[in-house]
């Protein structure tokens, strides 16, 4: 079991014959993906790698593939456009890849795909993988090993270096989930507690949270309120000066709120335990799971 | 994006915000003059992205032409938070009889732009927000709306109980929201929002910080960038397409993504160490990028080592090697330099650092250690 | 009973000190509604008839008053935003009396009204009346009297001629709605046929439309298909040309479309009976109630 | 408020669609020397509010200035479904590839901005939908979000399969989008919207309806009324702040609210007569509209005979009857008046008439049968 994205899970790629988009679409197909369609305006009709059928529009992708995700490879200013385009085609999950999405674009594709009742992952995060099932994104495939814990996180590479850890100690992942560094974003912490809450085959979560914001904060609370499992996490930018993004959109301390040292205080207060290392995740997981 | 007071003031006029005028002067003689056109007593402002102006010295009245040339000369001198004051605006004081606060924020957990207002402005609105929480009142917009007249009602009954001034509030609101919306703003404030003795409601200072994602679609606003009042190797990082924020330790970081540059900073910190900088290369993997990278952390006289830390995914290793290797063959390093590289491509890039004469290590933890007990001279444990 | 308003209706007036506003504020105080507050910006604090207190804001005035109701009497251009003012103030159900609303305002007032929760009827309505127990709007109260007839209607004194005739053959009123003539508005004849079919005391319905449209249409078919009571019908406009707006914006035949005989004949074909002349309303009701 | 199209075009112009230029003559040698000044075939269009001017003869291709002058003088003699043509457009004739059509409603069973499309344009659309409605695309613009890019882009595809016509289109769908709302129209429409041999998408017609209802808030729209082209009596009874249609039956009706006119024509018609027009003196009771709904129903040569229908609600029955008084001693009547008055006042109303030697009934049908039968001549039933 995983969640999210499965065997299933008939992927749709936005912006397929793009720089990122036809590299990652290659890497994901390599990894067993079921990779469905593509879409690209005016390359309607041709096919990708000689396999991928594209099309011009989502709309018309998702009536001739029956995809039910897709993930977004787009320029910035057109990464709203795309999602919303998603949302509009009923597509129940859109991951965005895309980084640079202006946040006021934002409000408004939030409360959108809200209405459509899709669920949005990111923008500016580097998707998910079910290893052994399914890989939607960038998230690199071999660095991940089918396993019972499940993992969440606002970073790219950190999130690589911490599985990685954990693949070597022989802890396997259901699913790995970056959510991204933008302010607004389509899911949350919570709303991946609460699936890996729900899924058989989790059996401990790990939390990778960074500066900026109260996300880890409301899950910290979250995870005493409403989980049964072992929950450990790590939050990046101790060291981050206030009032300065750090590379993330979302990565900045506001006055004296969103700082590392509070959101690993609520981790402390809510039973979440605490990672000084991101290498110290795998022996706080070894004893949670004990 | 800062901008500059005078151009955020220059903003809210196009969109019908009333705010008195007012002049750049960028030596004592051009405010003297400005002042001596406007007759009266004038304010002379510094203009420069940081808070606190008025407690640095960088706001001063003037009664005469002559007294501004003295202001102004002061307060171009100053630095305010390390920033040099280049510029200063004079503007006709203004007669004032209450001074309140109106500000818009995108805010994460509503996932909205947030308006805050209060009728206790002039000062800092934390301050307000902590001491006296009541006097703030917070309200959400709806993006698919807009600011509604009777949302702008409520905001400006808040602040005036007089219903003329009350609607000259909202409607300022309403302006004030546009101009945000249209600029591609994450913050717009009006501090202090003023009433004058004759009832009029006018802006007497304004402040906007642009979401720097918007600047590839909105020239004009791109175009208010001023490099002079910014640390000159973050320019030069943002040249390079490179995010880097100078801190002040010793150990200067190259890493690739944010969240594991902050990771490294704070296990540099965890060691012993200070970190010199926040330094994200991004996904791509071009050589150009380290070599640039490289440039500006060597330029900071306090880095007594350098420390790569590289998580191979879409990021090249062998990529990161050449650069490193270019650089190096530039510009012979002073300080000693210590490489961790793991991922894609991983035994290409450790062959070319071997073939250089360099060598890389594996392991983040013990990377940051070495880079730690190289810069602060200490032993490696 | 009745529909949407009785005795337990706390009513607010917005725009009470205006012209219109405060002349039907008396008589709905009259007639015996419970006229709970006004809303006026700036008179905040002063009372309308040294009885009724007036707020600078809806949501002042809810808070103070506990209304569960409101009608609005502010100019066309000021409408649209008390509409959705009454709405953000979560007043269940809101009356717009006010004519000459742009339409594309009420494009954005039809979508934020559903949003809220609330029930919009009107604008450029007469408001509605139950006989005996509360009056919200313009009908006026002594051509009504109680009865076990419901009427919903477009028309503002062509209703008043039909209520008369019924009154007159004492047949009293449940409720008679005012839906009002424009082409978008809150409430239609089926939100109004359901009410009714719900409503204990109702036996009979009578439901006035004109040219322009195809609500007169479907209600037929929801009549046909969902209701167990007798509804009879009058379509004004039989003599309309096309392409002309007949003084309800609403009121327009569109190429051949929304004709006064396609209605008709949609009021046939579904078991409605259609009165020739408004005084035959009265007859077929008779015919009907038997 | 209709408005003719090259005004329409200016505004779609504003709001940045490519139009071909175009100038207004209102003479025959006006059109013959802006034909010259653009050199090659010209087009001249009829300015009226009317559709099917091709069919009438209101367009008309013209290859020289001579060309141009004599069909320019036709066509300023022609009376478009009975409109004289007061004004010509005469516009560079366009090379053109294919023609399509895209216009906006507001739609009142979605309750929204539709736009249609259809590839099959320079016809009426009207006539597309009966017979080949799969060759049009119908879609709702969410006024919460306006008209998405992408939404554009499926619209722009329907159009046109090359990519560069498709986003072409989008654009200008979003455009014409714009110029609707700011305009507060109830129709925009281009028809045809073509393509040129070279490829580009043009517009080479604008037609726009605009809503009675936003004149208010926009006066550069309500500016470009042009009452010449409108009947003259709805003019005045527009000035009058009355709602006036003139029809051709002989029976004058005098009506409180529409829904009633309505009705009362119906009845005129029921008992035999035909209504010689709908008339709304609306809610409110000021005998001066009395006394200019007799003036303008009394210009009108073909009524034989006047009908009174009100009920007293908001509108008190004396105050129109103090109007009807007022005015007959101003203007005595030269054809019979029937009154039916009822409601608010009754007495008093009737108590006026009487004094002025005028009588009133209170029944609806028996003062319609009276009406008619003094308009034909028949006897009273």
């Amino acid at each position: 079991m995983s969640i999210f994205v499965d065997k299933n899970t008939r992927l749709l790629v936005q912006g397929i014959t793009g720089r990122d988009g036809s590299f990652h679409a290659k890497q994901m197909i390599e990894y067993g993906t079921q990779v469905v369609g593509g879409v690209t305006p005016g390359k309607g009709g041709q096919k990708f790698e000689e396999k991928v059928p594209i099309f011009n529009t989502v709309a018309e992708a998702v009536k001739q593939t029956g995809a039910n995700a897709t993930v977004i490879y787009v320029p910035p200013m057109f990464a709203a456009d795309a999602m919303m385009e998603a949302a509009d085609a009923r597509i129940p999950f859109i991951v965005c890849i895309t980084e640079g999405v202006p946040v006021l674009d934002m409000t408004r594709v939030y409360l959108y795909v809200r209405e459509k009742g899709s669920r949005l992952l990111g923008p500016n995060c580097p998707g998910l993988i079910s290893p052994g099932e399914s890989k939607v994104g960038i998230i690199p495939g071999r660095i991940c090993t089918p396993g019972p814990i499940g993992l969440v996180s606002r970073s790219g590479t950190l999130t690589y270096e911490v599985v990685y850890q954990m693949t070597r100690a022989k802890m396997g992942q259901t699913t790995c989930v970056g959510i991204g560094g933008d302010p607004i974003n389509g899911t949350n912490f919570i709303d991946c507690l609460e699936a890996f809450e729900k899924d058989a085959k989790t059996t401990a979560v790990v939390m990778i949270g960074e500066i900026g914001g109260t996300d880890e904060q409301d899950a910290a609370k979250f995870v005493k309120e409403k989980m049964t499992k072992p929950v450990v996490g790590f939050i990046a930018g101790q060291t981050a000066p206030p009032g300065r993004r750090m590379g993330h959109a979302g990565a900045i301390i506001s006055g004296s709120a969103g700082t590392a040292a509070e959101k690993m205080q609520a981790f402390e207060e809510n039973g979440v335990g605490v990672a000084k290392r991101p290498i110290d995740v795998v022996d706080l997981l070894k004893r949670a799971m004990r | 994006m800062n901008i500059h007071e005078y151009q955020a003031k220059e903003i809210f006029r196009k969109h019908g915000i009333p705010i008195p005028p007012g002049e750049i002067a960028i030596t004592a003689e051009e405010a003297e003059s400005i002042a001596m056109s406007y007759g009266g007593t004038v304010v002379v402002k510094a203009q420069v992205h940081a808070g606190g102006r008025g407690k640095a010295g960088g706001v001063k009245l003037a009664k005469t032409p002559e007294e501004a040339k003295k202001v102004a000369r002061d307060i171009l001198k100053l630095k305010i938070k390390d920033l040099p004051v280049q510029k200063v605006l004079v503007t006709p004081a203004a007669d004032i009889a209450t001074e309140a606060y109106a500000g818009i924020i995108v805010d994460r957990a509503s996932k909205k732009a947030v308006f805050m207002v209060s009728p206790a402005g002039g000062i800092d609105i934390e301050e307000v927000a902590a001491k006296t929480p009541d006097k703030i009142l917070r309200h959400a917009v709806d993006p698919r709306y807009g600011l509604q007249g009777f949302e702008a009602m409520q905001l400006g009954f808040f602040l005036y109980k007089d219903v003329k001034q009350a609607r000259a509030a909202a409607k300022i609101l309403q302006q004030l929201y546009a101009a945000f919306v249209a600029s591609g703003a994450s913050l717009a404030e009006i501090n202090p929002l003023v009433t004058t003795p004759t009832g009029e409601v006018i802006a007497l200072d304004a402040k906007m910080v642009v979401d720097d994602n918007e600047l590839d679609r909105l020239p004009e606003i791109a175009a208010l960038r001023d490099e002079s009042s910014e640390e000159r190797s973050e320019v030069a990082a943002r040249e390079a397409n490179l995010t880097f924020i100078k801190l002040d330790g010793n150990v200067g970081c190259v890493v690739n993504g944010a969240g594991l540059a902050m990771a490294t900073m704070d296990l540099v910190k965890y060691y012993g160490g200070e970190p010199a900088n926040f330094l994200d290369i991004g996904g791509s993997s071009n050589p150009e990028k380290v070599v640039n990278a490289l440039r500006i952390i060597t330029s900071d006289p306090n880095v007594k080592a350098i420390l790569f830390n590289i998580f191979g995914g879409i990021t090249r290793t062998d990529d990161v090697a050449n650069g490193i290797v270019t650089a190096i063959k530039e510009n012979p390093l002073k300080v000693p330099l210590v490489i961790r590289l793991t991922g894609t491509n991983e035994e290409i890039a450790l062959k070319i650092l071997t073939e250089n004469g360099l060598s890389a290590m594996t392991d983040m933890d013990e990377a940051v250690k070495k880079a730690v007990a190289l810069a602060t001279g200490s032993k490696v444990a």
